[in-house]
């Protein structure tokens, strides 16, 4: 029981990162529109994220330190700042998202409308990162995330034909009404939502906040293991659904609702119970897990201290920092704008931002200095490399594309 | 190449490298809190209008600089030096991944924007003052 | 002062961004009155209502068969007359110039008034507690909804 | 003195005559990429001053080495041996070479010796 719930930190770091409002949406759109095609680019993604998260875990559990005071330090001052700014700023997008993806989801549940929700929603994410122990935090939103599963349990009921899902998934193609360019806009923005990088600074933050040292490099290892490609699995259940049911009826998805009507096919009203436990629990979870890292990543660059270990008083600037991010959330959100459009595009927006984050790990966890014996061996290294070029080409290509497309439409 | 020339005599001391070992580095006072970021270093002056006299005795690190001087490091520029905010070199203990200060955070300069962020707002918000659960 | 290399790039960073901002917003907001972009205009618009339509339908199918709750329908309900709004607003925001693209634009906002009629019913149809007569009309009248958009976008591919 | 001040300041020799023209013969020889500094001066309770011990120039570039001026840290391929050839050439000077310290230019002394940069004790 104790190992289960040691994989806690890594199951929220993943739901947040994988299952968040924007990428429900982004999953059953690309579901709706393209099936199994892009399914690859989330496994080519999870793999990504598990070398990079294990890597800042490990960096965190050995030498202490969180990913952003690795980026300042290796990066200097400059381009310290820039990937602030530019992670910042997407953070700060996520955040006004998921409290809107809350509000959404409780819409749902209640047919109240979601405008009235916003307060509601930013006012218990508040109190939760003001008062409750982030080890209670992770553990009871991972779990109630946990019950997105019931995407899979659907997917099973709706009898689907495997050979042609497995066919589209295997054997890729762009389906005949979609063009290259728009194929390939949404291979980066799951590239990019599978890869952000608030998953990282949450994920080594937390292991700061949970005290790991290098006793805990298993753990580490088994949160990523467990966590993230439990995410991706989430997120391709997600797209078969939408693949099954709304592509043959020719719905696009533009909304939340639309995501629930699988489910609600596939499983009835039990499934959409427990879709919408999860909906709240997974958009809550990581409208923590962004707030949080809006106040790391400012903390650890300009060297305050942080930690939800601490009493808020010792951590001052750090709680204020959220605050504002969490009133400048809900000041956005009442403009009226539609959350799901601000987090397609922070996905792609992160993209950008991506080489600049996972190149000081790299670095820092080749460093003796800082690693000991615990240096990356050489197959991680490899691979690495490989994920750098990638995330390099994925980044360069992201404004053009999405300027090209118009945004995917 | 660099691996060809001659190594320098050897030094009686530790080594440490500004940009390597100092500069950006994270900064703990006594307890283990974070007081700030390296945000860069003074050393005695030396004068810019006049060569140096052989023999004269080499810039010591007189202290780390935060604040205004993380600003200037990054747009360029200088701030009037009474506006630097200092840390000692002499209130530093150790060296590592991390600078280590022998001295509470909560008396040095560096620390008022945390005391006044603190005192004015935080602490106001009722559960401040508490620890989390 | 000093001239450091950091401040120099920097500076050239700007004109690029602002070359960026620029061609986004060409991207944006484009070129209102040639006859392609009229016919992209409904044809996008034509699109994204028949998705609307589809949602409802699915959306009342499951709610009679049990398997979806009442605020789910009606959010979903919600959503898709946004949706659909949405189009017609864009398609009304046309400035038709040639007799042709007229008359385009004519046949589009009729199918998609249909539409949003069909979907009030919907919407009514849920929230009055005298229910099966009207849902049934409420679907009816979608499924006729559904093939006049179809009609239009074959006519526009042909 | 502010380090953020003399980082990046464009470093030259000093014009030597009679000498057979060198390549320390008063041209430009890069930038002050780093400073080195050794824990050897006064004790104070804490610890010691930190000297001085020289500048760290690079011909080609002032950025960061990135940690790899390190001679040990070797990983990944192909980072290090890409930011080492980015700094191919640079030395270090000591404080005894160093001529003039102003605000637009460091000058060396005649005669001075460049020293290996290569920082691989033990730390």
């Amino acid at each position: 029981m104790k190992r289960l719930l040691g994989v806690a930190l890594g199951i929220l770091t993943a739901i947040g990162g994988f299952v968040d409002i924007g990428d429900l949406v982004t999953n059953a759109v690309v579901g709706s529109r393209f099936g199994l095609s892009l399914a690859w680019v989330v496994g080519v993604g999870v793999v990504g994220i598990c070398l990079f998260a294990n890597m800042s875990g490990r960096v965190a559990a050995v030498s202490g330190r969180a990913t952003f005071e690795v980026i300042r330090e290796r990066l200097g001052p400059r381009a310290g700042l820039a990937n602030l700014s530019a992670s910042f700023f997407i953070n700060l997008m996520t955040v006004t998202a998921e409290i809107g993806g809350v509000a959404l989801a409780l819409q749902l549940a209640s047919s109240v409308h979601y405008l009235l929700w916003i307060p509601v929603a930013a006012a218990a994410v508040w109190l939760v990162i003001w008062r409750v122990k982030f080890k209670i935090m992770e553990n009871v939103t991972g779990l109630l995330g946990l019950t997105l599963i019931v995407f899979a349990v659907a997917l099973f009921l709706l009898k689907p034909d495997w050979m042609v899902l497995a066919g589209q998934a295997f054997s890729p193609s762009v389906p005949g009404e979609e063009t290259v360019s728009a194929y390939w806009y949404y291979a980066i923005a799951l590239f990019g939502a599978a890869m952000t990088p608030y998953e990282v600074f949450f994920f080594s933050s937390g292991a700061v906040e949970e005290g790991w040292s290098i006793k805990d490099l298993v753990q580490s290892r088994i949160n990523v293991l467990v966590g993230f490609p439990l995410g991706g699995f989430l997120s391709i259940a997600i797209a078969a659904c939408a693949a099954v049911v709304l592509l043959p009826a020719g719905i696009e998805v533009t909304s939340l609702s639309q995501v629930v009507l699988p489910v609600a096919e596939g499983a009835g009203k039990v499934g959409l119970a427990f879709v919408l436990v999860g909906l709240v629990a997974a958009t809550f979870g990581a409208a923590l897990e962004t707030t949080l890292s809006s106040g790391y990543t400012l903390a650890q660059f300009f060297g305050w201290s942080w930690g939800k270990f601490r009493r808020p008083a010792q951590a001052a600037r750090f709680h204020l920092a959220m605050i504002i991010c969490l009133l400048v959330g809900i000041a956005v959100l009442a403009t009226g704008v539609d959350p799901i459009l601000v987090t397609e595009y922070s996905v792609v927006f992160s993209a950008i931002a991506l080489p600049l984050t996972y190149l000081p790990i790299l670095i820092v966890a080749n460093d003796p200095q800082y690693m000991h014996e615990h240096v990356n061996g050489r197959v991680v290294n490899a691979l690495a490399m490989v994920y750098l070029v990638i995330i390099l080409c994925a980044s360069l290509a992201a404004i053009p594309l999405m300027i090209l497309t118009g945004a995917g439409s | 190449m660099t691996l060809n020339r001659k190594p320098p005599p050897p030094a009686a001391g530790r080594i440490l490298d500004a940009q390597l070992h100092l500069m950006d580095r994270q900064v703990l006072d006594v307890d283990a809190v974070p007081v700030t970021t390296v945000d860069d270093l003074e050393l005695t002056d030396v004068d810019p209008n006049a060569e140096i006299p052989p023999g004269s005795p080499a810039p010591v690190i007189i202290s780390l600089l935060t604040g205004p001087a993380l600003g200037t490091r990054i747009f360029g520029g200088r701030p009037p030096s009474r506006r630097l905010v200092r840390i000692p070199w002499t209130d530093v203990s150790d060296v590592s991944v991390v600078i280590r200060l022998g001295v509470s955070g909560e008396h040095l300069d560096a620390g008022w924007v945390q005391r006044w962020v603190r005192d004015k707002i935080i602490a106001r918000i009722p559960g401040g003052d508490h620890d989390p659960g | 002062m000093l001239k450091r290399q950091g401040r120099t790039r920097s500076g050239n960073r700007l004109p690029s961004l602002a070359a960026l901002a620029a061609a986004l917003a060409i991207a944006v907001t484009g070129c209102q009155s040639d006859p392609g972009k009229i016919t992209s205009t409904v044809d996008t618009a034509l699109q994204d209502s028949s998705s609307a339509v589809a949602t409802a339908r699915l959306a009342l199918e499951l709610e009679q068969a049990g398997k979806l709750t009442h605020a789910a329908t009606s959010t979903a309900l919600d959503n898709a007359l946004e949706e659909l709004e949405t189009s017609r607003k864009h398609v009304l925001q046309l400035a038709p110039e040639t007799e042709e693209t007229r008359a385009q634009v004519q046949e589009a906002l009729e199918a998609l008034d249909q539409s949003a009629t069909s979907l009030t019913t919907a919407r009514h149809a849920m929230s009055s507690t005298d229910q099966e007569p009207n849902r049934q009309q409420a679907q009816s009248q979608l499924d006729q909804a559904a093939k006049s958009l179809e009609a239009l976008t074959q006519e526009a591919h042909q | 003195m502010i380090l953020g001040d003399l980082l990046g300041l464009p470093v030259f020799g000093t014009p030597s005559r009679g000498s057979a023209a060198g390549e320390y013969d008063g041209g430009r020889l890069g930038k002050v990429a780093d400073a080195r500094f050794v824990l050897d001066g006064q004790p104070h309770q804490l610890t010691s001053d930190a000297r001085l011990l020289g500048l760290i120039v690079s011909p080609h570039s002032s950025g960061s080495f990135l940690g790899y001026e390190r001679t040990e840290v070797r990983h990944p391929w192909p980072l290090p041996q890409l930011l080492r050839w980015r700094h191919r050439g640079s030395f270090l000077v000591l404080w005894e070479d160093i001529a003039f310290i102003g605000r637009e230019e460091v000058q060396l002394r005649q005669g001075f010796t460049a020293y290996s940069t290569a920082l691989d004790r033990p730390e």
